[in-house]
């Protein structure tokens, strides 16, 4: 096989060496080049000194999703060297520093020496300016092995240190030299190499967080109150980043946005809530623990009916967990937070341009339905740059505010009842603080309430009430973004269910298994509660397998307790070993699953080889 | 102590003020406290400020957690939106709503154990961040509402009692707010109305974070004595029938005492209370005074009331995020939303 | 029909108006006739002025579930005057203070009135007495009326006030007052009447609350922090008052228990979690809003396995809810409580005597599996007297401490793991902090961790660790106790499963569904997770109801999830107005989905009369 | 202040102490932090601590919360348990350990994010509980471990520069401590080996709360001059190659200074802070002098460090609870389960 744009290449560095814009450089000159990529940084929970990776899948087809094996490793981290070489394929590359002579024991790999300390020490004294421009020149050595277009790197250089011309000049020495070397000592390009191509066609490179947080600047979120937590701590930050942009005012230069990071995250749901209800559109962003203790929070607001939106960028669990590593394990906490009989609208969404429109489709849906709405988003998501669809929006569609009334609109009431069902469709009329001198005050509070929000012990009354919230949640289920259907739901027997992240390496996924005969309808799950399509679909196959990165297959279990099909049908596929899953472990789970003996080797195969990373 | 102007002389015959509204305009639903209740005195404190201060009752928003005290709010300015959040999270949800509208007035009333206890961080973070609103701690050293367990402010009632000091040293929420930097910082007791009224007036009419410890107490578990054993205590002392669920009518206990005096209250159980009534020669600028001032009164078993501590030189949190002067929940699609232009330009950058 | 030994009678009170004790000793003097009684206190979230009801229930066939209609009402609160003469039966009985004049605008019922206050403000002058003595003396009346033993009652007066003569002497009085006019001015007793028996046999009286917290005594709980929260608060202090009496030193007076109310949930069981990790048997008590705040730390303890006991007495959710009134609605949040993949183990106890078992067993699995058990109780069982079987302890079984390795045993081993599966059960050993000068010593953490306990980032070690976690899950299905069979599960085609104080109308509802040509085979579930018996009767049945008090069938949904059954199969059978669920709604309810439309409108009605409270 | 005895004179021939151990008994596994990260020093200050006491390491039992500070107890005694619990959480697994096992020495450490935000309400009430421990507060400002967030406890290193003062007012642990009844408090600072030491071994050897608030600077993300924003300021300063995940291997800083004196430490950011060592003179038994003291110096812009508060009255939890002598959990069956007979009585009563 050849490898021309397609390929997994890793880098193996130390934390805090600096490799991170080095690797950010390459992944973004290949995307420059029109070759879809994939980076995933796979970082330790440290500051500096343990080792970290980062890996890049190269792909024109648009096999974005992770994938076992690397193509080529350049293994710059002594620490990790033994596994780093391992997990190179037959016929892989190694790219290391041969300035220090290394015991290499594979014969079945290729290797690539190039001297990068020599090469580096004999341009530049600086010891921080060596360290760098050690990983700049690896980036150099690989234009000339993958025959990239060194003017492209080169321009990037220049644009990324604009103004800054010792820099540039510098940058692109250390990028020179290493690509002499190259050039000089091997034939370049390899055959595992990069061509200009328009695969990428226009779009762009984001991570989800930095997509969710410009959401929020464009949902009018004018509120965000957080705590530092990973993964989610770069979404708080980018929104910030973007108001400070995009939100100034002009005349005074004063914000048209606050962002408090809060003491802990029962204040900053807390504080999401109190603007919410005051007519801001507010928002947090936490993870796996920050869940936990917005449970009671969130409570309330499903309760006394505030709008809220929050963000759930989640990691390894349970409890701290792995804090550096993707799963998908807080589906049945989000989907029932909080004691009593509680049920919340959560949002999935699958890449950058998702996050960035559910951001924006959680806050209409949150003022909509006035209770929270969750957007459930992942590590992988958040935190690496994915190749993604442009962001846009229609400027036509405002924000949709739902049901609230101004002093005008109370006039004209007889008498005005927060929780009446006024509509039929269980969303009661809301209006803020202030809004009028006599009408429309109300007490909101988490104790039983009567429809004009006195409170009661009534049991009958509040019996009432809970009905009510279910009719709304049943509203909600044709307010939520609809399945998406794969394969154009041509009616298969058996069919593919999957969400979020899970989502990149399913078309890989199913070319394997066409490979194999086996060929499935899918659905990509947007939301919960799950609309009329998603019961249709799990009705129509008799078998459908449920793909999710956990250990308890929660999302199946909300499948069966909420549209009530027998479990029987529903398949766990499951991966929760803090990497995103890849098209072949699905692949193989499926065989397996159905029984082809023949894959079940391939199956372990895969997850060792998975594991060994 | 400019800001304590004395109260108002009422003629009985003008009951409406600038806005041509009555004391009734500013009531709430019926109390369902027990009778006596030191909280309802407080209720009735800040119907008679706002009446005072001419403040359109629908431009305040009433915050609370949970707890006796937390259940007022639906006790005073019916006109005004409410919010009875869980459990020592009011602060939070005050600060919020605070950055949404900065335009309302915010009253936040809370308990001795909703803000000591379960909610002491909540606290000290939202006088760390001067948001702009009166803080009122109703204090009865006892968690009322759910039957008198002790609460972890200082139990003032027990002072000079033999053998039944708490065990625990009290937190002493005006100290800590001097401590945590808030600008405003006052004690007061519910049955003194005419130090109350004045000082609610000040705190409403100051800008940042003002706190009102009001000693108010809870006429139906007399806790104070320690712990809940006293209760069996004091009940065997009582006619033997009293049964725990027995709660006498009591008489709202009422306070007059001049600046610079101190007065000795009798309390229902007996207890007592001794109040000294800072004199107009303290200076309530100087935060390290007044904490040794309070801690030295406190070893002689007094509780200092008054306006304790005054700080209008520092920002309050709308100030210190640099927001615009437009409330944020009054900004429209066009000043919020940039244009699919400015997306345009974001996604260039990121080819 | 007679109503003797048979009926429910119901006193409407002002609460704080002292009124309790009057009606325990009723409620208490009835059973020292050898009458079981089931008393249920409805009172409101306030301390004093509001209206508040006490319903007992006499039943000498012992149908103890709260039944609707009252056949007699001592109406005692204006307030509430006119919906308490709505719930009285035709042919029932109204006990009213004849002092005042009242408009009874019904014909169908008896009236009997008893000028109280007058005979009352006769002998009494001081106001706290006149006020307190009148519930004495409606006791008075009712001894005549029902036909009372009125010794016994008097010998109880005498015990409770022992010592206190002159307290005694007014009781009586006051007792006597009433009872002569009484026995003066009707035909005393009524038909409807107590007559000594031996139906209660050896049973006794006693809150849930009260047994629990006994049970932690005799488990050898020695450490307990918790926080204030109706209904679990008299928990707490049901331990210590019990501790007083039993764990005081003899030598020194001092305490062999420590219980420290803490300033949060959180705190509180931040405290049991660390006192358990030290070796010490701790727990805390709560209830939603509280299991809430707690969901973090569960997560830590299921992950970091250390054993925890915590006791939710489940009140009306969500949020603040209706905190003085019950329901079984934190199923989900306990069964899944924190973020991440993580399960619990819950104990479901359906009367007193099995809340001190329970406690016993909980500390004795939490050991024994090293996690959190939640022994899942409710406020009609925890703040109500229930007629229960005498406690009893097996003195022959001493505590099971679980696997703990002492210094002699630490020495003979290689090597220590704290999280080794050397049994192959998924239970790894611990040891107890100081327990050996060079072995044994390990960091407990929520972060990922190998067999070592060490912190590792290694996916697949973690998956095995998570894998072997659920392994302790299995083997818990061993440990935990197995459900009960009703009718002795003789192969109905339908089965009826339940728990917790949905226990005590179900034998009656048997009945009355028996009358109506159905029989179901009944499972009182005891625990989760599901043993084989649970999943084979489920199996067994075609079709089985699922009684639970909360609105979103959350026990059918644990159910479907865990034991893989079909939905279909299950059908709720719910009742969350606050109230205990009555035998007659659990009927109507299965009737009604059984397709018997003459019930349904019973249902309704039942319902309604239910609502009316 | 006789428990500040001076360090003992280490002979390089004898490195064993009364126990017959070495330093290295009393080190932990190697450290992930930053090279220079004031925490490694005060990992260093604890073993030297401990092995000076002669303390059996497995008596002792570490506790901490999250973050790059809570990371360390696997750096030392490696022999004690551990338990690394949640983020802010620590003070009452601390506690309730404590309660089982009063024999046991508790060693909790914490950040300034971990003990003065997210668990605030904690760290008081394990203050005011006398829970008996050594409570270290590795303080530097900071959220290390998410990468350089501003904490809430004083930025003591942006002092003196101009115009990036923080918004908000700081939090003083040391002085809330005071406040809240602790009975040994004291401030140092990680680079002073020679004031750490002793003031450590003090802290052990206290019956009652003992706090160390640890200025420890975080050498990696120099957030105290103010915010996250600055962080791109300093880097635009340094040459521009460096990136946000370049973290230059740096030393460890050290301060020596002798009493009374003030001595100016730079940081590696150019930062700096200013020590004031306490005097002889000093009386730390004084809780409102103390107080005033700190606060006064901080209006200087100095950082008081030493021992600044001792209460050798006051009695601890296990005190306070009045319990018995022997641990909790070395009571067994006989003294814990009463028997049948007894509950057989409380059948009866319940009849
Ligand atoms: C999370 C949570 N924990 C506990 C409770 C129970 N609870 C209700 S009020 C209260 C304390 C009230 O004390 P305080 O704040 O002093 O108010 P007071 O009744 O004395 O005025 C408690 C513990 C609750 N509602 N929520
Ligand atoms: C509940 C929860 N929220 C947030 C986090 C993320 N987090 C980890 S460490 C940390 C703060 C660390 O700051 P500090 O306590 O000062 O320790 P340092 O790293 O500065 O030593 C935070 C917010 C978490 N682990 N858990
Ligand atoms: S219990 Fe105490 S605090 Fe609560 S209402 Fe009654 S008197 Fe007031
Ligand atoms: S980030 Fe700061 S606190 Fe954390 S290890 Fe590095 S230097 Fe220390
Ligand atoms: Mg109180
Ligand atoms: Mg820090």
């Amino acid at each position: 096989m050849t490898r021309v744009n397609e390929f997994v290449i890793k880098f193996a560095n130390v934390n805090g060496s600096g490799s991170a814009s080095a690797n950010a450089l390459f992944a973004r000159a290949v995307f420059r080049m029109g070759v879809p990529v994939a980076p995933k940084n796979i970082f330790p929970s440290n500051i500096q000194g343990l080792p970290t990776w980062f890996e890049v899948r190269v792909s024109a087809k648009g096999h974005l999703g992770r994938r076992e094996g690397i193509d080529m490793m350049v293994a710059m981290n002594p620490q990790s060297w033994d596994e780093d070489l391992a997990a190179i394929v037959p016929g892989g590359y190694l790219l290391y520093d041969s300035t220090f002579i290394r015991e290499i024991e594979r014969d079945d790999i290729h290797t690539v020496g190039v001297p990068l300390t020599k090469l580096v020490n004999r341009r530049f004294e600086i010891p921080r300016e060596r360290q760098l421009f050690k990983n700049v020149a690896y980036v150099g050595a690989l234009t000339a092995l993958l025959g990239m277009d060194f003017e492209v790197v080169k321009e990037m250089i220049a644009a990324q240190f604009r103004g800054k011309d010792k820099a540039i000049q510098s940058n692109i020495e250390a990028l020179a030299v290493a690509r002499d070397y190259a050039l000089e000592h091997f034939d370049c390009p390899l055959d595992m190499r990069i061509e200009a191509s328009d695969a990428a066609g226009d779009s762009i490179l984001i991570e989800g967080n930095a997509a969710a947080g410009l959401g929020c600047v464009f949902a009018g979120a004018t509120v965000a109150a957080w705590y530092p937590i990973t993964p989610s701590t770069s979404l708080a930050e980018a929104f910030e980043r973007y108001c400070n942009r995009l939100r100034i005012d002009g005349a005074t230069g004063r914000k048209k946005f606050a962002v408090v990071q809060a003491e802990d995250e029962l204040a900053a749901i807390g504080m999401a809530i109190g603007a919410n209800w005051n007519g801001a559109r507010a928002f947090t962003a936490t993870s796996g623990p920050g869940i936990s203790l917005m449970s009671e929070f969130l409570g309330l607001a499903y309760f006394a009916e505030v709008p809220v939106v929050l963000f759930d960028i989640q990691r390894g669990g349970p409890s701290t967990g792995m804090p550096t590593r993707t799963q998908q394990s807080d589906i049945v906490s989000c989907a029932y937070a909080s004691h009593g009989d509680t049920r919340h609208v959560l949002l999935f969404p699958s890449d950058p341009t998702e996050c960035f429109d559910f951001a924006i489709e959680a806050f209409d849906l949150a003022d909509r339905l006035q209770t929270p709405i969750i957007v459930m988003s992942d590590l992988d998501l958040g935190m690496n740059d994915w190749t993604s669809r442009p962001l846009a929006i229609d400027e036509s569609r405002g924000f949709d505010r739902g049901k609230v009334l101004d002093a005008a609109q109370l006039d004209e009431i007889e008498r005005f009842g927060r929780y009446l069902d006024v509509d039929g469709d269980g969303i009661p009329y809301r209006t803020y603080p202030g809004a009028h001198p006599e009408k429309g005050a109300f007490f909101s509070r988490g104790t039983s309430h009567n429809e004009y929000a006195r409170y009661t012990e009534d049991g009958a009354i509040n019996e009432r009430v809970m009905h009510r919230l279910n009719r709304k949640f049943d509203t909600a289920k044709t307010l939520v973004p609809a399945p998406e259907f794969g394969q154009e739901n041509r009616g298969a027997t058996m069919g593919l269910a999957y969400f979020g992240t899970t989502a990149a390496p399913v078309p890989e996924a199913m070319e394997l298994l066409a490979e194999r005969k086996i060929h499935l309808d899918t659905m990509r799950i947007r939301a919960f509660p799950f609309s009329r399509e998603v019961e249709e679909f799990l009705r129509g196959h008799e078998k459908v397998f449920v793909v999710e990165q956990n250990r308890d297959a929660q999302m199946r279990g909300l499948l069966v307790n909420e549209c009530g099909v027998d479990p029987a049908r529903l398949v766990p596929i499951l991966n929760f070993d803090g990497f995103p899953v890849t098209a072949r472990r699905i692949a193989d789970l499926v065989c397996a699953a159905l029984g082809r003996g023949g894959e079940d080797a391939e199956d372990e195969a895969a997850a060792a080889g998975h594991a060994a990373e | 102590m400019t800001y304590l102007a004395k109260p108002k002389f009422h003629h009985p015959r003008l009951p409406r003020n600038a806005l041509g509204l009555t004391r009734r305009d500013y009531e709430g639903t019926m109390s369902t406290l027990c009778a006596g209740c030191g909280h309802d005195s407080v209720s009735a404190a800040i119907v008679e400020a706002c009446f005072e201060l001419d403040l359109p009752a629908h431009k305040v928003a009433k915050m609370s957690g949970i707890g006796c005290s937390s259940k007022t709010p639906t006790y005073f300015l019916s006109r005004s939106h409410g919010f009875n959040s869980v459990h020592g999270r009011m602060p939070s949800v005050a600060t919020g709503a605070n950055l949404a509208n900065s335009e309302l007035k915010y009253i936040g009333v809370s308990g001795d154990g909703d803000s000591a206890s379960i909610g002491l961080g909540q606290f000290a973070h939202a006088v760390r961040r001067q948001v702009d609103m009166l803080y009122v701690v109703e204090n009865n050293g006892t968690y009322g509402l759910t039957k008198g367990q002790f609460s972890a402010t200082n139990d003032r009632v027990s002072v000079g009692r033999k053998g039944q000091r708490n065990a625990f040293d009290a937190i002493d929420l005006a100290v800590l707010a001097i401590q945590l930097g808030a600008s405003f910082v006052a004690r007061g007791f519910s049955g003194d109305k005419e130090q109350l009224v004045p000082m609610m007036k000040a705190a409403l009419s100051h800008k940042g974070f003002a706190l009102i410890d009001v000693i108010s107490p809870c006429v139906t578990f007399n806790n104070h004595t320690g712990s809940t054993k006293s209760f069996e205590f004091v009940r065997d002392r009582e006619h033997s029938v009293v049964e725990t669920d027995y709660v006498p009518l009591r008489e709202e206990i009422v306070a007059s005492y001049a600046e610079g005096t101190v007065i000795e209250v009798e309390l229902h159980d007996r207890g007592r209370v001794r109040l000294r009534k800072l004199d107009a020669a303290y200076d309530p600028t100087d935060a390290a005074g007044a904490v040794r001032h309070i801690m030295e009164r406190q070893e002689e078993g007094e509780v200092v009331t008054g306006l304790l501590y005054l700080d209008t030189g520092d920002s309050e949190l709308k100030e210190k995020l640099e927001m615009v002067e437009t409330p944020l929940n009054a900004l429209g699609e066009a000043e919020l939303r940039p244009g699919a232009a400015a997306l345009e330009r974001i996604n260039a950058s990121l080819r």
